[in-house]
């Protein structure tokens, strides 16, 4: 059909200026709220039956069935005595394949779960009855259970985290957040340095030069062949007039950074060659 | 030196700027001190008085230059608000009403948002042209203020070449934009200003011959004579008269400015931002702010050109003495009420606000006595200034010539943005056929038909 | 099955059927060896009597113990309401090869490259066969049976200096020795 | 990387500007196609229609060789969006498989959840009750006009009118409220089950696509009147990027795009499945086969989808929504190969069960995969400009392509 060429542009015209004076498709958003149906399934509710009592007897089918994992659920059971708990696998630092096994809802053999051996859990309950299961006292924890344990085993970080309700990645986050708690256990003799403010400032950082350069590695490590590792203690306060330094353990006093890499050198050549004192 | 020197590469860019303007202030302070005391400043300020009353045109020119810049900011910025209002309004939406009454400060606060945000320049680009082009292209589109004519005596300067310089500083932007699409070292600003270069340069030759015609019915090329030229009652506006050169000219002025359907240089959906890819900051406030203002220069133009200046559509004197009647020319001495000048200035006030307070009280009963009487109070100040400007419009001719300017101007930016509302981008290659298979043409018969009909007619 | 549409599939192709047709629900199912593929699709597309012009689908099957392609076609002048599925059988998986069909379909270029950034089988004769998801400097092919995706904090800088991130394939927990599964033909 | 003092900054330190800038060495071209490609002479220049592009519907990425603004080659690049969905569900069960193909067309994620169900079904010889099978293709054909409507914006867009995507936003967003109501989502609607759906249709639904369908295209005639006759619209798309019969069968396109030029091919006529059969509706075709083809051929299946819609309604049978499957499902080893017709063409889904709950291999075939393949055959000889159009006729969902 024949059409004047400026028709189209004309009609398009038109449809805006009438759109210009007709109401408006959008509301005022906060004073003036879109009537979204009441079936929205847009946030996850926990539904109460008419009783009041919640509808939800944690059976965990929802987490396990939610395919982005994205369900975070935890329960105590009606006598309060265990935490039941069910996550995302990062909650149990878990790798993808063993939390898709535990997610899959199959009988899964037990050594699949425990890649790390068992340790004896009893002083471990002791410090958490001290710290009253507070996962604020983390710290404390950790610093304690490395005094027990030498080190933070993986059970005992496990069992930390099924007690005190924190997540396993955060304490673990936390653990190998402070220089001074360790993973594994350390090998040969041990130095130790504090590095708080007052011990740096009388000296300790020349020191912890020299003893790095000495022991040939950075100072919470051990060295090279594993004779001698260096550990970051802390002095809490009690040595106001020398850098605190420990050998195995024990305090040395009127150390200078000379002595101290001469220390280790001597304690590296002794671990070479065995024997010799 | 060397004291001074440590502390000065320590400083950060603010405080580069800031430490040596404190210095600079306390010496221009002691200075000023020393001159009144000495009784050099009163000199020289009668010197400069002397000077400025001798030559009145470099006066003139300075306040011009002045005035033109401080008036293109707040034009700016209405043109901002109203490009958002509108297209949300054509789009059934609400637009933007948080940021001041009905949301009109929303583009002063993306201007103050320019000013805040990082003005960063890519790694490659080459610094001065770079720096340089938002300058350019924001100069050439304010210089073409000083020329319009906003009322009868109120206009920057009367070149006698008024149109001719007004396309000779339009063309100057082109050197802007290539500038900026050039310098960023960026494949899709060097693509946007190769093709502003095309557009502007294609769309110059019919923009100036679809004006030859409407010069030759005026006989000369300063604005102001085309205006005067088009006096009396509004069919003898050039619109009326030239039609087709209305056309030709409407089309394209906005494919001089870069406004849709000829946006191809800064095509947000093929060459993301044409020459402003690269640009942040208060250089892109620049390109922003030049395409406002541009918008507002190219309506007030068309508004000249065509629709008769100040003219006010309707000639009332013309039309009174038609029918026989004079109108009164009003004119209110203030100074012979006397003692009733007083009263009217304390009482008046009063009065009237309680006048305007019942019908709001009464209007809208569930508000406070104390809400009303603002109310009212508002009211009553609408109604005073409403009352002063229709005095200052009938009492002097330059208040109604700037009234009926901006009122066209403004009715023809509506007009542009609605376009761009409405209408999809031109492929640049139709662009340039466009222009020069249909416009060109078009441009040389509408000049040869005036001209026939100027010398059947005379 | 198209008991009509399968009949003639025999009788035009028994030699070189590796398995008798089969099918179910609306499925018509063939399998040929890669190296009939040519002449067998060339026939199928344009033979009048078959008319196969649409390809539906093109994809890689990892058994477990040999790789498949599967192609799905349909007649478009609709002869047949089944979908023929022809399964290319056989590619071993050490270095899976088969004809490309691209001369055919030049719609099965995209669909081939897929199918060899997933599981490697390279198509001769295809003129653009390299990765399409995959970064260009992949190695591993992630849809294959043996592809194992170690956990990628292990392969991290700290790799064995932790204990958790020690790379510690969970030999005892595959998906093989806890499901039982039946063998896929 | 040498580095110096920014200018801008002097306190930062910013790598050299040499090292930035000289071009990163592209791989050893991996096929001849590839090399072919990257030899550029003089004269062409390439130019990244970028994964962050404001016209690219999603995160593709296009390397276009140009001269001047002429398009002379391209090469798309994908994978940006690439999550692997294939190889999650096989670790899902059948359940959370479907969870998983819905993000796959985001715009239309009923239908990416129909093949698989129905896949599913067919491995479990198992049958949708009849109300089940019209209660999907009602929230399906529904699902349809949005996702037509929104098309009609993009393209509007794209071509640089900005007030069409706004009105079909507005058109879209009282479908997808509606459906909302229905399914309990806005988007991804997770409505489908295996053996049926979610829930039966509910008051709130009906009475919203009751008001619907009293003004159901009063929105669209808006776009219609401000895009068909519009002179710049069509000069822009008519005769452009025409895709003639035998190639868009050689390329295995489908949907719009293969009806526009002039192959009367859809799934729900050539393989009936639910109850469409049922329906009366015809399949429009177009024979030009270029964009503005392949615009007005949107707006033809809008207005037979509403038809459906209507007749679904009509039809409706009673009874239950859901057929009786066992809690946990474990199909018998075999395979099944399901084909819909999304807004964008043949979707379909290849499953291959081994006897276990998780399934042992599942294929997704998405249309616009395939359709954006015409974009190599139509672009070159085109101008930069008409990419956008034509990328925005063909539909393509980044999310379907990318898998």
């Amino acid at each position: 059909m024949f059409r004047i060429p400026g028709m189209g542009l004309a009609k398009g015209m038109a449809t805006t200026l009438i759109r210009f004076f007709e109401r408006k498709a959008t509301v005022q958003y906060p004073e003036v709220r879109q009537d979204i149906s009441p079936h929205h399934r847009g946030r996850l509710v926990l539904l109460y039956d008419e009783w009041g009592a919640l509808k939800c007897e944690t059976c965990f089918q929802c987490a396990q069935a939610c395919p982005i994992e994205c369900i975070d659920m935890g329960g105590v059971d009606t006598k309060n005595r265990y935490h039941i708990h069910w996550g995302p696998p990062e909650q149990y630092a878990e790798r993808r394949e063993e939390s898709a096994l535990r997610r899959s809802g199959r009988p899964v053999p037990d050594r699949t779960f425990i890649p790390f051996d068992p340790i004896d859990v009893g002083p471990l309950d002791r410090i958490l009855e001290e710290e009253d299961y507070d996962p604020g006292h983390m710290l404390a924890i950790l610093e304690k259970t490395q005094a027990a344990y030498g080190h933070l085993p993986v059970a005992a970080l496990k069992h930390i985290s099924h007690a005190t309700g924190a997540w396993y990645a955060e304490i673990y986050g936390t653990a190998s957040y402070y220089e001074h708690l360790r993973f594994e256990l350390p090998a040969g003799r041990r130095i130790g340095l504090c590095r708080c403010p007052s011990c740096t400032l009388l000296g300790g950082g020349r020191l912890r030069e020299a003893l790095e350069a000495a022991a040939g590695t950075s100072l919470p490590g051990t060295s090279p062949e594993g004779a001698l590792s260096l550990e970051a203690i802390d002095c809490h306060g009690d040595s106001p007039t020398e850098p605190f330094v420990t050998l195995d353990g024990e305090a040395r006093q009127g150390v200078t950074p000379a002595s101290l890499a001469e220390l280790a050198t001597s304690l590296r050549a002794a671990a070479a060659r065995p024997g010799r004192a | 030196m060397t004291v001074m020197a440590r502390p000065w590469r320590r400083l950060t860019p603010t405080g580069r700027i800031a430490v040596p303007l404190l210095v600079l202030l306390v010496l221009l302070g002691l200075l000023g001190f020393l001159g009144l005391v000495t009784g050099i400043i009163p000199g020289l300020v009668d010197f400069v008085l002397r000077l400025a009353g001798a030559n009145p045109g470099i006066v003139r020119f300075i306040v011009a230059a002045v005035a033109v810049l401080l008036l293109s900011i707040p034009i700016a910025f209405i043109n901002g608000y109203a490009e958002l209002k509108v297209i949300a309004l054509m789009q059934s939406r609400i637009g933007p009403n948080r940021v001041g009454p009905f949301g009109t400060l929303q583009a002063v606060f993306h201007g103050f948002k320019m000013l805040a945000k990082e003005d960063f320049t890519p790694l490659g680009a080459d610094r001065p042209a770079f720096t340089l082009a938002p300058v350019v292209v924001f100069l050439t589109v304010v210089l073409s203020f000083l020329v319009i004519p906003f009322a009868p005596g109120l206009y920057g300067a009367d070149l006698n070449v008024g149109l001719l310089y007004f396309f000779a500083v339009g063309g100057l932007s082109v050197v802007g934009l290539l500038m900026a699409g050039w310098s960023s070292f960026n494949k899709y600003s060097l693509l946007g200003g190769l093709r502003s270069a095309a557009q502007i340069v294609s769309y110059e030759i019919p923009l100036t011959l679809s004006v030859v015609g409407l010069v030759m019915l005026a006989g000369t090329m300063s604005l102001n004579g085309i205006v005067e030229a088009q006096g009396g009652q509004f069919w003898h506006w050039y619109v009326f008269q030239q039609p087709l050169g209305f056309a030709i000219f409407f089309i394209a002025v906005s494919a001089e400015a870069n406004r849709t359907p000829f946006d191809l240089t800064e095509a947000d959906s093929e060459i993301v931002a044409g020459y402003m890819t690269e640009y942040s900051g208060m250089r892109f406030g620049f390109f922003y702010f030049a395409e406002y203002v541009s918008l507002f220069i190219i309506s007030a133009l068309t508004a000249v050109l065509f629709l008769g200046g100040w003219h006010a559509p309707v000639d009332i004197h013309a039309l009174a003495s038609f029918f026989g009647l004079t109108v009164p020319a009003l004119s209110i001495d203030p100074g012979s009420l006397g003692v009733g000048l007083l009263l009217l200035i304390t009482l008046g006030p009063l009065i009237g606000t309680l006048l305007l307070t019942v019908p709001v009280a009464l209007w809208r009963t569930d508000w406070s006595i104390w809400r009303a009487l603002l109310v009212g109070f508002l009211l009553f100040n609408v109604a005073v200034g409403a009352l002063i400007t229709i005095y200052a419009y009938v009492a002097s001719e330059v208040v109604a010539g700037v009234f009926w300017v901006m009122a066209k101007t403004f009715t023809l930016v509506f007009v542009f943005i609605w376009i761009r509302t409405t209408l999809p981008r031109v492929r640049v290659d139709q662009l340039m056929a466009f222009a020069w298979k249909w416009l060109l043409p078009a441009a040389l018969l509408n000049i040869f038909v005036t001209a026939a009909a100027i010398v059947v007619l005379s | 099955m198209d008991a009509r549409l399968a009949r003639r599939l025999d009788a035009r192709f028994s030699d070189r059927l590796l398995r008798p047709v089969t099918g179910r629900h609306d499925e018509t199912e063939v399998r040929i060896a890669p190296s009939e593929v040519p002449e067998v699709m060339r026939t199928l597309h344009d033979d009048p009597e078959f008319g196969f012009t649409v390809l539906a689908d093109l994809c890689g099957v990892d058994t477990g113990e040999v790789m498949q392609v599967v192609y799905h076609l349909w007649t478009e002048p609709a002869v047949t309401r089944d979908w023929l599925r022809v399964i290319v059988d056989g590619l071993d998986r050490d270095d899976p090869r088969c004809p490309s069909v691209t001369f055919l379909w030049k719609g099965a270029e995209w669909q081939e490259r897929e199918t060899y950034d997933m599981f490697g089988i390279v198509f001769e004769g295809n003129r653009d066969l390299r990765r399409i998801y995959m970064p260009p400097d992949y190695t591993s092919f992630p849809l294959r049976k043996d592809f194992y995706l170690a956990d990628d904090a292990a392969r991290g800088a700290g790799e064995g200096v932790r204990h958790m991130e020690q790379m510690a394939t969970p030999a005892a927990a595959t998906r093989s020795n806890t499901v039982r599964r039946a063998k896929i033909s | 990387m040498t580095q110096t003092y920014s200018k801008d900054d002097p306190t930062l330190l910013v790598d050299s500007p040499a090292a930035l800038i000289d071009s990163i060495q592209p791989f050893p071209p991996r096929s001849e196609r590839e090399a072919e490609f990257y030899a550029v002479r003089d004269g062409e220049m390439l130019i990244n229609l970028g994964p962050q592009h404001p016209s690219t519907h999603g995160v593709l990425r296009v390397v276009l060789k140009i001269e001047g603004e002429k398009i002379i080659d391209l090469d798309p690049v994908l994978g940006y969006l690439h999550r692997g969905v294939e190889k999650l569900c096989e670790n899902a069960d059948y359940h959370q498989a479907i969870c998983y193909t819905d993000p796959l067309e985001y715009i239309s994620s009923l239908f990416m959840e129909l093949a698989p169900v129905m896949a599913f079904e067919k491995l479990l010889d198992l049958e949708a009750p009849r109300r089940a099978q019209y209660i999907r293709v009602l929230t399906c054909e529904l699902n349809r006009v949005a996702s037509h409507a929104l098309f009609m914006g993009w393209l509007a867009l794209d071509l640089g009118g900005l007030t069409p995507l706004l009105y079909a936003f507005v058109e879209r967003d009282e479908i997808v409220e509606m459906l909302a109501a229905q399914t309990g989502q806005r988007m991804l609607f997770n409505y489908f089950r295996i053996g049926g759906v979610n829930g039966d249709l509910n008051h709130d639904f009906m009475s919203r696509l009751g008001d619907w369908m009293s003004r159901a295209l009063k929105q669209v005639e808006a776009n219609q009147r401000l895009l068909n006759e519009n002179e710049i619209f069509l000069k822009r798309t008519k005769g452009l990027g025409v895709v003639d019969r035998d190639t868009a069968l050689r390329l295995g396109m489908t949907g719009p795009s293969l009806r526009a030029s002039g192959v009367p091919y859809d799934v729900r006529r050539a393989h009936p499945y639910l109850v469409y059969p049922e329906l009366a509706f015809d399949v429009p075709t177009r024979e030009e086969g270029d964009t503005y083809a392949r615009y007005l051929i949107r707006l033809d299946e809008i207005k037979q989808s509403i038809h459906m819609i209507d007749q679904c309604l009509h039809k409706m049978p009673d009874g239950p929504v859901m057929a009786k499957i066992p809690r946990l499902i474990r199909p018998r080893p075999g395979r099944a190969f399901a084909a819909i017709e999304s807004p964008r063409g043949q979707y379909a889904c290849y499953a291959i069960s081994d006897g276990t709950d998780q399934p042992f291999r599942m294929h997704l075939h998405d249309p616009s995969f395939v359709n954006l393949q015409a974009m190599g055959v139509v672009l070159p000889g085109n101008l930069i400009a008409d990419t956008m159009a034509i990328m925005a006729s063909l539909d393509p969902i980044m999310g379907g392509v990318d898998k």
